[in-house]
């Protein structure tokens, strides 16, 4: 039987209807802009000036500050600009900008395709080698990977758990590297259980991917006999971390904690091979796969592709705007962000462009609360949604975190099921941030 | 304010009902028809006056702490005259509001209206302000009684328009809270219009 | 039995805000929360129960032995005002939490129907609990307005509740407030006209 | 009968007794736990709860006056100057007049000149909008329309136009309480000096990108080209990220810059009609 | 404005408030003493009159009681100069919807009803409160019966009495304090007879 | 360049409207309907039709011309509550009572609050309640009307077992005289020879639309299950207490209108509680004091009463009885 969580949750179609395709190099840009806000965290301060050659792989931005990370050249050129550009929701962020010549790659890296089995390095170098080459998680939050492998003092990790769970409509990146690089998330998985000192290791995958998981327990019943797979029911949002932790291990994480808390760290399996090559093949983490699909387009595609391609140009690459596309999505359809500006370009974390047409995605005219309870039944965190929705319009911040507002992972199921179109959600955020921002500030006890 | 608005000034715009909202026991409580409604409202009209009146003319000499006790001796004194004089002399009207006269004397009206007025001003005007407010009150427990009454028993001041009985919740309790709710409306649309 | 009989009957039966109309004022007044809403009801089922039990005394040792039971309205009610005065002082130094609790709310009492009210029909009313009519002795007289008060605090609390989710709903403009709160308290008394009969 | 009457005289006159040696020893033991004068202020004081003055409502402001003994800092926005004489009269303190203030818009890149480049589908609010991206139209700095600063007026003072997309400030009811500048997450609103005889000139706009792009996204932004600073023969202009900022203080209400400006960026209010030079100025004439 | 308070001042003023008051009270009370018992006397007639065949006495002077199943009823003769003409008793009974229904039942010398009169009741308005004469046609039925022969129960029961509509309740308790009514009758027609034999008898 | 739709996320949404939910209440309804045709014929269908046609227009005329708002007339909910009203009345009613008690529901109960999802009484049972405490003549005449399908059942007493039971305690009769007196089989209250309100004559086919409602996932089964569950136990008691005084647990449950009462409107959503513990609670309140009400109160049927009763709790119900958090009562490793 799969494993679930044990509160709430929905059944959106999965619509994975880019499963097939395999992954391929996306073809080189002609310029790549690369953004130093692509973490968590105080932006990359810039290394490089106007003029300076680059290759790929090459550092060009120091992370700045605890909770930041290091960013390299995804192209080989020239430096042709440090500037302020828009992102993709046209807020100014600094930008390297890359005039694309050849494609040069630093010498350090080992660009052959053997896998290299054997971990040579300590822990605390691991988490070295991995804070230098700019490794992110790649879940969607983009928090620094070292970081989350030096717990605090005090707290100490039991289990890493493995997230391949891709609960998102749509996506199917993570899917396309377990069924194509096992192996690589499995040592990518072992090199982190090394540096946590963690004796086991969980991966937890939805049970609408089963030739990934037959893939993945074939590997592990040999080699990686430490490593367990777990199937999880299909249901959203499993691949969130509090969740896919409740499914696992029968842990819940407390109001306000984090992983850690329960002794667990959770990875995402993206980032599993991105660590895999950084500590066995030396390679930043400069590219990464993206899923481009809807329904709209005739192609469906899953490209590796370099950090700084602009989403004009992955339009591009699948024959252009279709005609009804009316959204462009970076990320899934449930948790991903709106892009604004077609000519931003990606960043680390990046993982699908997803285009959805108006039918799809346009909101229904808010009605009238009917209290049907079904965005309490969804929420996954126990919340209701519908009285933190009334209560942060009427401004009510004390009872809001009576609540428990702060506990809202803004997965947005209660959004999906409500029948009203209720925008519950978007007032739900705006006012978790402002109870946030008021816990924070009140001395600890 | 001319001794002419100190009067009306309490029908309307100041109506202890549907503007200030007190006294609401006897309002809910006396209201099954027309004829008790205004019964009730003439009864504390009296009270009303002539607790203004005296204590008008004593607030002067009361020291602040047994203002309220004082105040509440005068008012209750005439409440029991008009035991006294309904008991001999309107003996059915009497029985039918009941409880509710002796309770006059705890009402937020009567009280209110000493404190915020009949404490500040001359005797004259406090008498006339009694006449607005008591005036008011009626006003408003005969509408209130009217509407319950033609609509749970289909008859105004007691004379029966249609045959049958009218929707009975309306001379029960319900009733009264739910007219008094929707005259409240119709009384603040009107209030809007005319200012 | 007699006294299961008159605590249903004053709680939900004839419950003293939602059938007899008395203290409606702080009904509708001080019903915007649950807890001010409790408040009211600790400290009126207090001054409810001492107060009766103070006027039945002076009724029935003082009024009629002397032939002056005229008198009752201006006597309850002054012993009504002096005890409450009283209990703020003695609540304020015996315990000084209740009397942060509880204490706001003790001047809003002496102008409460329910209090008076209660008095005089419980020297007054006759009563038929299963049995013949006959007026309430010392001990009945206190539960009977222990009860009442209870039923006060049953309806304020439930109206308290039902205004707070009211509070956050779009009534229309014109009925929001007191228009709105009466139609609710209404439906309320509708409902409890399910109790008819159980005693 | 005569018996009855002597009982009922005696009975009460001993109850009023009691009653009064009660009240007094209350009255002994509790001295007033609250200054009275905080009611009185209170009395005096609007009433509207506004938070306008940063005291939780009327009556924290009224404590914050008795308490502090001088009216320094303390000001009422709603009220205004009189009220606070008021306050001050009663208290027997003096105050400084302060300058009547008005809030004003400074954006006023409506639906012509500012044209929409996004279709905004999410709950209609700017502080949502404003966390969720730059905006809708390639201004990022404007107003994104929807409305945060009406809902937050509670004087009814500032009107969303669906014209224009902007909003309009009813200077009769305003009264500078500062609740739409604490509620626009874009801080387009401001509050100022309100001017002899309501007469001020102000920048309308605050975009801070350099001219090109500025004027790119908007027809009538600020583009920073130092035209205005120039003619300003009292220094009350200045210049900073290519937006210009017009001091109240020191402006003389000459009328200059407002010819000058090319893009039609500084907005006049109160002034006898000229000759209409360019078409924005009715938009603020009403 | 109000004046400072001083123990001396509290006290006094509130003692000759009341005072004052409480003698303007005692006063009117003096004075409507008399009306108010005079109009208290008139009701209680008043209901007699309304339910007996006329007479020239003094009812209320003239009341005894009678003891029945040991409760007592008020029974009120009417006179004719020395002839009684009905009696009028004052009857009750718990069985009400809202509790005690209290009857005024007037019957002619030969036992037949001559008319009813409610004193208080606390039915529901529009239901039970048809029993009242004017209200319903529901009172008028018992005029001119004599239980002796008329069955006072509800039809619903066996007896020949119309309920009001929906409202069984009420008028089984009317029809049960009717019955009382009758029962105290016989009890009092019963003694006059035997009074009446005595008379004789000297 | 094209204006893209910017929004914040989620960018799907699902399926269900609150159109789609009513108008799934109200299929789950058509089976009693249809069964209350078959026995009342012409008079069910007029007094759905008034009740559907007053309610809808109510609501169509208060929006467009009263509170000037949205109409929102097309969402069933009017028409919902005005199909309900019309199953909870007496089959041979006027067709003015079912208008007065439509005027009621909507014009009172709904949209005095504001219309759909902010009322906190259920309207159609406002609407019953009121009518009953009005015209308790009118709506305690169960008499049965002609069917066109059907010669009438025997139209004579036309009184509701709960009403003919109350009336035989009243005449100190015990229940096996009253049973003896009046043919009641379970037989008949499943499938409806009873007399009793339009919609409550058939368990079976409200059992079938309670299915229906289930299997769509309109509603949860936490509330109706609590009802039916503390009225057996309730009943149970008593009656094992003292069978010759007491109805058993079938027979409460199968008479009167605990059925429609708990599957159609107790879950009605606006006015129930939102986390299933809440439910429960909401539930058992009901339950028991239907049974209270039954058992010794004035009326014959109480559960409309307790439900409103219930309603009233329910803000309070909501403030105590919370989801299960997340976090909360589980180990955290
Ligand atoms: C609602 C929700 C759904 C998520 N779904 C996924 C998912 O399907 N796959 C995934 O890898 N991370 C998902 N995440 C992110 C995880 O919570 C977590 O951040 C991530 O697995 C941590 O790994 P990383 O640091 O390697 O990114 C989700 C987060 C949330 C809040
Ligand atoms: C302010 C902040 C501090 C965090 N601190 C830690 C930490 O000390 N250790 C750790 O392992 N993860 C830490 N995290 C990472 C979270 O556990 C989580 O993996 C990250 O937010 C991404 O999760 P998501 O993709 O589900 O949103 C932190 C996150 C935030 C936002
Ligand atoms: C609020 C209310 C008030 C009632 N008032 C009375 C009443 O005054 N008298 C009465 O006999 N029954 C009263 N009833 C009881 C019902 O009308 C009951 O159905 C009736 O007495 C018995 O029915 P029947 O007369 O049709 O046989 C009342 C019921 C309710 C709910
Ligand atoms: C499961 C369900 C049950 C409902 N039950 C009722 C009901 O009993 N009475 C009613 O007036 N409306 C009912 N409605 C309709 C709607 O919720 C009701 O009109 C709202 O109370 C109006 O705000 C129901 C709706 C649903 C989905
Ligand atoms: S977005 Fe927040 S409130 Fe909504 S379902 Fe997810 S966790 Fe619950
Ligand atoms: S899902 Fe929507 S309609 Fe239902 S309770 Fe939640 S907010 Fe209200
Ligand atoms: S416009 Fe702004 S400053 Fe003026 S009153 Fe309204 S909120 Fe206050
Ligand atoms: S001025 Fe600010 S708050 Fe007002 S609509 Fe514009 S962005 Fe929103
Ligand atoms: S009138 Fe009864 S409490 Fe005010």
């Amino acid at each position: 039987m799969s494993k679930t969580f044990s509160v709430g949750g929905i059944h959106p179609k999965d619509n994975k209807i880019s499963v097939g395709a395999a992954i391929e190099n996306f073809p080189l840009m002609e310029t790549a802009y690369i953004s130093m806000s692509q973490h968590l965290g105080a932006p990359a301060e810039p290394l490089v000036a106007k003029g300076d050659k680059v290759k790929a792989g090459q550092l060009i931005a120091k992370a700045n500050g605890f909770i930041s990370a290091n960013i390299h050249s995804s192209v080989s050129g020239t430096v042709s600009a440090i500037e302020l550009l828009p992102d993709l929701a046209g807020n100014l962020v600094q930008h390297v900008v890359v005039k694309v010549e050849g494609d040069e790659w630093d010498e350090k890296i080992d660009r052959s395709p053997e896998i290299v089995r054997e971990i040579k390095l300590s822990p605390s170098e691991i988490i070295t080698k991995i804070a230098d080459c700019g490794i992110v998680g790649l879940g969607g939050a983009a928090f620094p990977t070292h970081i989350k492998l030096s717990p605090p003092p005090g707290k100490k990790a039991e289990y890493l758990v493995m997230n391949g769970a891709e609960c998102e409509p749509y996506l199917t990146s993570d899917y396309r590297i377990m069924l194509e690089n096992p192996e690589e998330i499995l040592i990518g998985t072992r090199i982190m259980m090394i540096a946590l000192g963690v004796k086991k290791a969980y991966v937890g995958i939805e049970d609408n991917k089963p030739k990934a998981i037959r893939k993945m327990k074939e590997l592990c019943s040999k080699q990686y006999r430490d490593i367990k797979i777990v199937s999880l029911q299909k249901k959203y949002p499993q691949g969130g971390e509090k969740q896919l932790i409740d499914a696992i291990l029968g842990r819940q994480v407390p109001s306000m904690g984090l992983p850690i808390d329960t002794g667990v760290v959770v990875q995402n399996v993206g980032t599993a091979l991105a660590v895999y090559e950084a500590v066995q093949k030396n390679k930043p983490l400069f590219e990464g796969v993206v899923t481009v699909t809807g329904k709209c387009m005739t192609e469906q595609r899953n490209f590796r592709m370099r950090v700084g391609t602009t989403f004009e140009s992955m339009l591009f690459a699948v024959g252009g705007f279709p005609k009804d596309a009316e959204k462009l999505v970076s990320g899934g359809p449930m948790m991903g962000k709106a892009v604004a500006r077609i000519e931003a370009a990606s960043v680390k974390s990046t993982s699908a462009l997803l285009l959805l047409t108006e039918e799809e995605t346009k909101r229904k005219p808010e009605a009238n609360c009917i209290r049907c309870a079904k965005c309490v039944d969804a929420c996954p965190m126990g919340l209701e949604p519908f009285l933190l929705n009334r209560l942060s319009r009427a401004g009510r911040i004390d009872d809001l975190e009576v609540n428990m507002v702060q506990d809202c992972i803004e997965c947005g199921s209660c959004l999906y099921v409500c029948p009203a179109n209720i925008p519950l959600l978007d007032t739900i955020r705006l006012s978790k941030a402002s109870v946030l921002k008021i816990m924070r500030s009140r001395p600890k006890k | 304010m001319s001794k002419f608005n100190l009067v009306t000034k309490g029908i309307f715009k100041e109506n202890p009902i549907f503007v200030l909202l007190l006294g609401m026991c006897p309002t809910l409580g006396t209201t099954t028809s027309a004829i008790n409604g205004m019964g009730m409202g003439l009864a504390t009209m009296f009270v009303l006056i002539m607790s203004n009146m005296v204590i008008s003319a004593i607030a002067g000499f009361v020291p602040a702490k047994v203002r309220i006790p004082s105040f509440i001796v005068v008012i209750a004194a005439f409440v029991t005259v008009l035991q006294f004089l309904m008991q001999a002399f309107t003996p059915g009207l009497y029985e039918t509001l009941g409880l509710f006269i002796p309770l006059i004397v705890v009402n937020c009206i009567v009280l209110g209206r000493a404190e915020a007025f009949a404490s500040k001003n001359g005797v004259v005007d406090s008498a006339l302000d009694g006449i607005g407010i008591g005036l008011g009150f009626t006003a408003a427990l005969t509408v209130l009684g009217m509407v319950r009454e033609l609509l749970g028993s289909a008859s105004i001041f007691g004379i029966k328009l249609i045959d049958g009985d009218g929707i009975l919740v309306f001379v029960l309790a319900p009733g009264a809270f739910i007219a008094l709710g929707y005259l409240l409306v119709l009384f603040n649309k009107l209030k809007s219009k005319i200012s | 039995m007699e006294y299961i009989l008159i605590i249903i009957s004053a709680v939900f039966v004839n419950n003293i805000l939602l059938s007899q109309f008395l203290g409606v004022c702080p009904f509708l007044g001080v019903s915007n929360k649950v807890s001010t809403a409790a408040g009211m009801a600790g400290a009126v089922t207090f001054v409810m129960a001492v107060a009766t039990l103070a006027t039945y005394m002076i009724q029935n040792y003082v009024l009629v032995p002397l032939g002056i039971e005229f008198m009752q309205t201006i006597a309850f009610i002054l012993v009504i005002a002096g005890l409450v005065q009283m209990v703020e002082i003695i609540l304020k130094k015996v315990s000084p939490s209740l009397y942060q609790a509880l204490g706001i709310y003790l001047p809003l009492i002496t102008t409460n129907c329910a209090v008076l009210g209660v008095a005089i029909i419980v020297v007054s009313k006759e009563f038929t609990f299963g049995g013949d009519p006959h007026l309430l002795n010392l001990a009945q007289s206190v539960v009977f307005a222990i009860a009442n008060a209870l039923g006060f605090g049953l309806a304020m609390i439930l109206f308290a509740g039902l205004r707070e989710q009211l509070e956050l709903a779009n009534v229309p403009k014109p009925f929001k407030g007191m228009p709105i709160a009466l139609v609710t308290a209404g439906i309320l008394a509708l409902s409890f006209m399910g109790f008819a009969g159980l005693v | 009968m005569t018996t009855t009457i002597i009982f009922t005289i005696a009975s009460l006159s001993v109850l009023g007794l009691v009653l009064a040696l009660i009240l007094y020893f209350t009255a002994q033991k509790f001295k007033v736990v609250e200054d009275p004068r905080i009611d009185d202020v209170e009395t005096i004081l609007p009433g509207a709860n506004c938070g306008g003055c940063g005291f939780a409502g009327c009556r924290a402001f009224a404590e914050g006056c008795v308490k502090a003994g001088s009216l320094d800092g303390l000001f009422c926005p709603v009220g205004g100057n009189e009220t606070m004489k008021k306050v001050a009269g009663y208290l027997g303190v003096t105050v400084a007049d302060k300058a009547p203030q008005v809030a004003v818009v400074r954006c006023n890149g409506n639906c012509d000149s500012r044209p929409k480049s996004s279709n905004y589908d999410g709950y209609s609010s700017c502080a949502v909008m404003a966390t969720l991206y730059s905006g809708d139209t390639d201004c990022r700095y404007g107003c994104l329309g929807q409305g945060d600063c009406e809902i937050s007026c509670d004087f009814d003072a500032i009107k969303m136009n669906p014209r224009t997309g902007l909003p309009e400030v009813d200077e009769e009811k305003c009264t500078a309480c500062g609740a739409c500048v604490k509620a626009c997450p874009k801080f387009i609103i401001e509050l100022r000096n309100k001017g002899p005889k309501g007469k001020r000139i102000f920048v309308s706009c605050i975009n801070k990108d350099k001219g090109g792009v500025a004027k790119k996204a908007c027809a009538v932004a600020c583009i920073g080209c130092t035209k205005c600073q120039k003619v300003c023969a009292y220094d009350a202009i200045t210049i900073s990220s290519n937006l210009a900022y017009i001091d109240y203080n020191k402006c003389k209400l000459c009328r200059k810059c407002v010819v000058e400006c090319p893009t039609n960026a500084i907005w006049e209010v109160n002034f006898p009609v000229r000759v209409p030079k360019r078409d924005t100025a009715d938009v603020e004439q009403q | 404005m109000a004046k400072e308070s001083t123990l001396k001042n509290m006290v006094v003023t509130l003692t000759l408030i009341t005072l004052i008051a409480s003698s303007v009270l005692g006063g009117v009370y003096a004075i409507t003493k008399e009306p108010i018992d005079a109009a208290k006397t008139a009701k209680t007639n008043n209901a007699i009159s309304k339910v007996v065949p006329e007479f020239d006495n003094d009812p209320s002077a003239d009341k005894f009681i009678k003891e029945l199943d040991e409760k007592s009823y008020v029974v009120y003769p009417a006179k004719r100069g020395d002839e009684i003409v009905g009696y009028a008793v004052e009857s009750y009974t718990s069985g009400g919807f809202g509790g005690r229904i209290l009857l005024m039942v007037g019957f002619n010398a030969d036992g037949t009803i001559n008319n009813t009169a409610v004193l208080s009741h606390a039915e529901t308005p529009g239901l039970g409160d048809k029993m009242v004469e004017g209200k319903s046609d529901f009172s008028v039925q018992f005029k001119g019966k004599n239980p002796a022969d008329f069955k006072l129960l509800v039809k619903k029961d066996g007896g020949d009495v119309d309920a009001i509509t929906a409202s069984t309740i009420t008028s089984r308790a009317f029809c049960d304090a009717v019955t009382t009514a009758w029962e105290v009758y016989n009890l009092c027609a019963g003694e006059t007879q035997t009074e009446k034999k005595e008379g004789t008898n000297e | 360049m094209k204006k893209l739709i910017v929004s914040p996320a989620p960018h799907l949404h699902g399926k269900e409207t609150t159109k789609s939910l009513m108008r799934d209440v109200v299929i789950a309804l058509v089976p009693s309907l249809l069964v209350s045709v078959y026995y009342f014929g012409f008079s069910a269908i007029k007094l759905a039709l008034v009740g559907i046609a007053t309610a809808v227009l109510v609501e169509y005329v208060i929006q467009r011309y009263i509170v000037k708002t949205k109409i929102t007339v097309n969402d069933y909910s009017a028409a919902l509550t005005g199909l309900l009203l019309s199953l909870n009345l007496p089959p041979n009613s006027p067709w003015w009572i079912m208008f007065i008690g439509s005027v009621v529901a909507i014009g009172i109960a709904k949209m005095t609050f504001g219309g759909v999802g902010q009322n906190l009484f259920n309207p159609a049972l406002v609407g019953r309640v009121f009518l009953l405490v009005s015209f308790p003549v009118i709506m305690t005449d169960y008499s049965i009307p002609t069917s066109w399908f059907r010669e009438g059942i025997d139209a004579g007493s036309g009184a509701t077992a709960l009403s003919i039971v109350k009336e035989g305690l009243a005449k100190g009769m015990t229940m096996d005289q009253i049973f003896s007196q009046n043919e009641f089989s379970y037989a008949q209250m499943l499938f409806s020879k009873i007399g009793g309100s339009v919609g409550e004559v058939s368990a079976f086919a409200l059992i079938l639309g309670f299915i229906y409602l289930l299997i769509r996932k309109v509603i949860k089964p936490h509330i109706p299950l609590a009802i039916v569950g503390t009225v057996v136990v309730f009943s149970g008691i008593f009656w094992l207490i003292d069978p010759t005084h007491y109805t058993d647990p079938m027979f409460n449950v199968l008479t009167g209108g605990i059925l429609i009462g708990s599957i159609f409107m107790a879950t009605d959503y606006v006015t129930s509680p939102m986390s299933n513990k809440g439910m429960i609670v909401y539930g058992v309140g009901i339950g028991v004091i239907t049974m209270l009400i039954r058992n010794w109160g004035a009326y014959p049927e109480g559960i409309s009463f307790a439900i409103l009763i219930l309603n009233a709790c329910v803000p309070l119900i909501n403030m105590y009885f919370k989801p299960v958090r997340f976090g909360k009562g589980v180990k955290h490793g």
